[in-house]
């Protein structure tokens, strides 16, 4: 029977991360998606800033 | 064990520096786990979503939320924690004020989305692909949370009950307000009013900094790297700006001690809806423009306008923690 | 893009020493100008909180003015240069935030100049009617 | 919170163009309305206070007219009702709605806006009260020239205490040096002395307690509670001194006067001039032998009453009062015309500024009130050139208003004494103020000897000598060009500030206007009253004048201390202040903004305090505080906010 695993979120890491294992009618897996959901948009908002604003900004990308 | 009140951690869309600022608590995370019940935190524990949708509401006793929302997943988890605790905090800038992330209210939605995905120079996407909430394929339906044109603080999505300053609130105040709700509960008192700003004082970070201040008189603005400030002396009165005077206390003057200005980032003092508004307010009284007896509009405006060109970007650094949370919580769109 | 019937919201912030009372000097020559403007009276032009302005947008203004007494004439001696100087740089933060500059006016108006005061506000509700209404957030 | 409307119709002035039962529709129901048709009425007012009683209403929000013209109405009938009268907004429907609206739908719109902003506000407000400080009734004066004199024996003669500080050691300021005085050509210390008589021994003199060589050092505190500092020299004469000036004869030692602009000597022990009042001999030590390590005792021996006059261990004095009030009268300095080299001043002895014509005119100068050259020669070519440094970019823009007067006084004081000399005026333009200056001007006019010239800029005179100790003026205009020669020249000066007022001016942090004179209140309405309350300006202190101008100021600056200074009377303290609450953080962003100095830190305390005497309650430091820690009152962020919000939304 095909099955459809979701792992929601992936968890013991940081960041936001979703898997989703597709079975197939034997139980072994067909397709793997790996989705991250998260997206703040440095690439975007640190153009324009000072340069001296980019340590403490980015070092706000990840904080573990 | 069972009886232990039950504690959540959640991020929404922040950096984790939170979770690690909880971690900074060190063995006192011991004590705090004699109190509590770790039920969930994605950073730490394996608990998923589904199982937190699966408690029943008021189940969590507090959940510190962190992260700001910026997608449909994070207001989704807002709202879903909301309904399982009986106190929900705005833990951290992000979720008390957007927060860095919050920025990103200076664009479009679509006009970030195309930044990431297209014109990255280290992204290869041929086709332009943009992610998208749908997706098929031949296996089924993908889903990803939608992106929001705005970023939005928890508050904006649900209702909070307190709210703990900082980017990240610093460890010791964490400790304290941990240990004033344990208090509290333990002797029977009540908590406080709804809407109370924990783990943090009511003043500025002036009244935890010791440097000398004396009158200021602003003829030209510093950038960091222009000049070594004086470690004695107000850095605003050296023309650095420091956000200090315009940022709610509690981190105990940090940047300023090692000789850095305030970035702002436990935002605006009790009273002070806007912390950008605070600061134009605040340095727009305080340029030396000379004796103006007897100058034109024009010249007076000119000698201004000098003094205002040494400042780059007047929102990454009145705003860099509280844009969304700001009175106008960002850049106005539609033209 | 030309909007009919688009009356501009204008919240006016007048000191009560000179456009105040420049404001009563043309009601009391009755002279009309659009009913588009709701007064905020403050002791001086000093006092008026960059918040406030914000607030005024927030809530709806399509245009934000704040008229003082003229240079060297304030009645609490320099109040208004303060107003002017914040003026300059919140006119900065605003452009910035996609408040374009002819929402957010600050001018000179003496307790005689009546009629200074109607054509500011008719001129300012002209350029604004042009530009349009401010997207509400 | 029961809020009451009052909407009144001014007549029709206010309901021909307001719908009001539109707007009494659109009330909720918390608000009670009612009508009233002329609200400030006798009626209207009973009306209303008998509305205000009977509904039980605890705020009023009343649509009336400016508030300039009738918030005090409304404020009174609140309190006869029993409220508080801050706990009242008025929407000005009349002059700034009905008045200037034509269409009835727009303006009762328009009115609806802002009565909901009123009621927004009006829920936010705090009652507030009045306070009373007590005060000290006495007063300084600083400097004792004609405007400080008649402020204190003015004062003294109300039974004021006064302190009259003067910085020299005679009293009478700068006109009692001169011989005559325009218009009508008074004798100055005939004029001046019966005053100073008056100040010195006169009906009300023991309410003046005068210090000469005295200067103001230090002053804290504010309007009515005033501690100044002052520092005296010491005279090393003292008061029984009987002024024979026995001594002045005995005294070995010499120095150039400067009372007399340097133009003749005086003894180390003196007396400024001749006639000088306090008529008490006055030792300079920076003359004297003894403060020299020397062992003279010639002005001891000389003097009729031998040591017990002498007070040569005297020292420099600093002591305190309290006053309620300071007066400014410290007078003014001629523009310095050196800085004009090609009028030679300085450089050539024979051109003079008009303090040293006047001088010489004086029958107690140093010629003894001859006019002479240098060289002791008796001028025939006087030149007197007006406007000097005055009405020009480069030095003094203005007109001081007084120099022409002079001039032709001095053309006549001229002509008198010497028929035959030649006189001729160079101006720029003539200034003959007043009633009388006519006559001295119309006397100059049909002098015969008299010749007037314009010029049009100073730099149109290049003034050297020759080898016979004439002085030759070249002088070139537009219209003309000539060369003359002349015994003498005298110049007029702009008047100016005195340096005091600088440094005075930082000690009291009084300002200064554009040319440095002290910065009246208000030019017309409030030309003696400084900017800081409590501080007051006479005389040419504050801008040039003549004595005239000068002595009204010292009576009128009285007249304001009487009624402004109380005795007995507390001050009372407007209620709309600022405060600053313990949220302070010390930033001292605020205290420089403020421009009553209302503003201190407290260093016990630890943030800024505001003092409720000096604050006039703009609300710039308020706007300011980046803490929100600074609250104006009546005026407060959160009830601007809700008017703001009220009217939009």
């Amino acid at each position: 029977m095909k099955r459809r695993i979701t792992i929601d979120p992936i968890t013991r890491l940081e960041g936001h991360g979703k898997i989703e294992i597709f079975l197939n009618e034997e139980g072994d897996v067909e397709n793997v998606y790996l989705q991250v959901p998260e997206l703040r948009g440095f690439e975007k908002f640190v153009v324009g800033r000072a340069a001296e604003d980019m340590p403490v900004i980015l070092n706000r990308i990840c904080g573990v | 064990m069972a009886n232990k009140p039950k504690l959540a951690v959640y991020w929404a869309a922040s950096c984790g520096g939170c979770e690690i600022a909880l971690a900074n608590l060190n063995e006192k995370l011991l004590e705090v786990l004699e109190h509590f019940d770790f039920v969930f935190c994605p950073c730490l524990l394996d608990t998923k979503y589904k199982d937190v949708e699966a408690m029943a509401d008021g189940e969590i006793f507090i959940t510190l939320f962190n992260g700001a929302i910026r997608n449909e997943e994070n207001e989704h988890m807002a709202k879903i924690l909301r309904k399982k605790s009986k106190i929900l905090i705005a833990y951290g800038s992000c979720a008390y004020e957007g927060c860095i992330p919050g920025l990103g209210n200076m664009y479009h939605g679509d006009e970030i989305l195309k930044a990431v995905f297209i014109d990255s120079p280290t992204t290869e996407n041929p086709n332009k692909l943009l992610p998208m909430t749908k997706t098929e394929t031949k296996d089924g339906v993908l889903t990803l949370p939608a992106f929001y044109e705005k970023v939005k603080t928890l508050s904006m999505v649900t209702e909070v009950d307190y709210y703990i300053p900082g980017c990240p609130p610093e460890p010791h105040k964490i400790w304290e307000v941990i240990s004033f709700v344990v208090e509290k509960l333990s002797t029977g008192q009540s908590l406080p009013p709804k809407g109370a700003i924990l783990g943090a004082g009511s003043s500025t970070v002036c009244i935890e900094c010791d440097r000398k201040k004396e009158n200021k008189k602003i003829k030209t603005f510093k950038r960091i790297y222009e000049i070594i400030p004086n470690s004695e002396i107000c850095l605003l009165e050296q023309g650095i700006i420091c956000m200090g005077i315009a940022t709610r206390d509690g981190c105990g003057a940090l940047c300023p001690k090692v000789n850095m200005p305030c970035t702002g980032c436990y935002g605006p003092p009790e009273d002070v809806l806007d912390q950008g508004a605070k600061m134009i307010a605040a340095l727009g009284s305080v340029l030396d423009i000379g004796d103006t007896k007897g100058l034109s509009e024009e010249e007076i405006n000119r000698r201004i306008n000098e003094i205002l060109n040494t400042i780059p970007d007047l929102v990454g650094t009145f705003y860099k923690y509280s844009l969304p949370g700001s009175i106008l919580q960002g850049k106005i769109k539609g033209r | 893009m030309i909007n009919k019937g688009f009356e501009p919201k204008i919240v006016a912030f007048l000191c009560n020493w000179c456009s105040y009372a420049a404001a009563d000097k043309a009601g009391a020559a009755q002279n009309t100008y659009p009913p588009n403007v709701n007064v905020i009276r403050v002791m001086c032009s000093g006092r008026v909180d960059p918040q406030f302005v914000m607030k005024a947008f927030k809530d709806g203004a399509d245009g934000v003015i704040i008229l003082a007494c003229h240079l060297g004439d304030c009645h609490y001696k320099e109040g208004n240069y303060r107003a002017v100087q914040r003026y300059r740089m919140l006119t900065r933060l605003l452009d910035e935030l996609g408040i374009e500059k002819e929402r957010f006016l600050f001018d000179f108006v003496s307790a005689g100049e009546g009629d200074k005061f109607v054509n500011v506000l008719k001129d300012m509700g002209e350029k604004i009617k042009k530009i349009g209404p401010l997207p509400k957030t | 919170m029961k809020i009451g409307l009052y909407l009144c119709k001014c007549g029709n002035n206010i309901s021909e163009k307001i719908d009001i039962e539109r707007v009494k529709g659109e009330m909720s129901k918390e608000v009670y309305v009612e009508e009233v048709s002329f609200a400030c009425s006798e009626d209207g007012k009973q009306q209303i206070e008998l509305s205000l009683r009977e509904n039980n209403i605890e705020r009023m929000v009343i649509v009336a007219c400016s508030p300039r013209e009738h918030e005090r109405t409304f404020m009174k009938v609140m309190e006869s009702a029993g409220l508080n009268p801050y706990l009242m907004q008025m929407v000005n429907a009349r002059e700034q709605i009905a008045w200037v609206t034509e269409d009835i739908e727009r303006a009762t719109e328009k009115a609806l806006r802002h009565i909901k902003g009123a009621i927004k506000r009006v829920s936010l407000h705090q009652p507030l009260e009045k306070k009373e400080v007590s005060i000290c009734p006495d007063i300084l004066v600083l400097g004792a020239g004609p405007a400080g004199l008649k402020a204190a024996l003015s004062l003294a003669s109300a039974g004021r205490k006064v302190y009259l500080v003067e910085k020299s050691p005679v009293i009478g300021g700068m006109p009692v040096r001169y011989e005559e005085l325009f218009p009508n050509l008074e004798c100055g210390p005939c004029m001046l002395e019966p005053m100073l008589g008056e100040v010195l021994h006169g009906e009300y003199s023991e309410n003046i307690e005068l210090h000469t060589l005295s200067e103001l050092v230090e002053v804290t505190g504010f309007f009515g509670n005033f501690n100044v500092k002052i520092r005296k020299r010491p005279r090393y004469v003292d008061s029984t001194c009987v002024g024979c000036g026995e001594c002045v004869a005995a005294c070995p030692v010499s120095t150039p006067n400067e009372f007399n602009f340097g133009m003749n000597q005086r003894k180390a022990v003196d007396f400024p001039f001749a006639g000088a009042l306090p008529n008490i001999a006055w030792i300079d030590d920076k003359t004297c032998l003894r403060f020299h390590n020397q062992e003279c005792t010639a002005c001891i021996e000389a003097c009729p009453l031998g040591e017990v006059v002498f007070r040569f261990d005297e020292e420099i004095e600093l002591f305190e009062r309290q006053v309620g009030a300071i007066v400014l009268a410290i007078g003014a300095n001629l523009y310095d015309c050196s800085r004009i080299p090609n009028l030679g001043y300085g450089r050539e002895a024979d051109v003079l500024n008009a303090w040293e014509f006047e001088r010489m005119l004086a029958s107690n100068g140093p010629t003894g009130g001859e006019i002479k050259t240098s060289k002791g020669k008796s001028p025939q070519r006087i030149a007197i050139i007006h406007c000097v440094g005055s009405l020009d970019e480069r030095y003094v823009q203005y007109c001081s208003g007084i120099c022409c007067s002079y001039a032709f006084k001095f053309n006549h004081m001229i002509s008198q004494k010497l028929p035959e000399a030649e006189i001729y005026h160079f101006y720029k333009e003539l200034v003959i103020p007043g009633k009388e200056s006519i006559v001295l001007f119309n006397h100059a006019k049909h002098n015969p000897k008299a010749h007037f010239i314009r010029y049009d800029t100073i730099d149109a005179f290049e003034i050297t000598s020759n080898t016979d100790g004439e002085i030759l003026l070249r002088v070139k205009t537009e219209e003309f060009e000539g060369e003359f020669l002349f015994d003498l020249i005298v110049l007029c000066p702009a008047m100016v500030p005195i340096e005091d007022t600088k440094e005075l001016g930082r000690i009291l942090e009084a300002t200064q206007d554009k040319y440095g004179f002290f910065e009246e209140l208000h030019n017309r309405l409030d030309a003696v009253q400084s900017k800081i309350k409590g501080i007051y300006l006479a005389g040419t202190c504050q801008s040039p004048m003549d004595i005239q101008k000068a002595i009204n100021h010292g009576v009128a600056v009285a007249g304001y201390i009487l009624s402004n200074l109380v005795e007995g009377r507390k001050i009372e303290i407007k209620p709309i202040v600022a405060q600053v609450s313990d949220r302070c953080s010390g930033c001292k962003i605020c205290i420089m903004l403020c421009p009553y100095k209302a503003l201190s830190f407290d260093e016990n305390l630890g943030r800024t305090v505001v003092n409720e005497v000096l604050c006039q309650g703009c609300g710039t430091c308020v706007a300011a505080c980046p803490a929100g820690a600074a609250i104006a009152k009546h005026f407060t962020t959160e009830q601007i906010l809700a008017e703001i919000e009220g009217g939009l939304r």
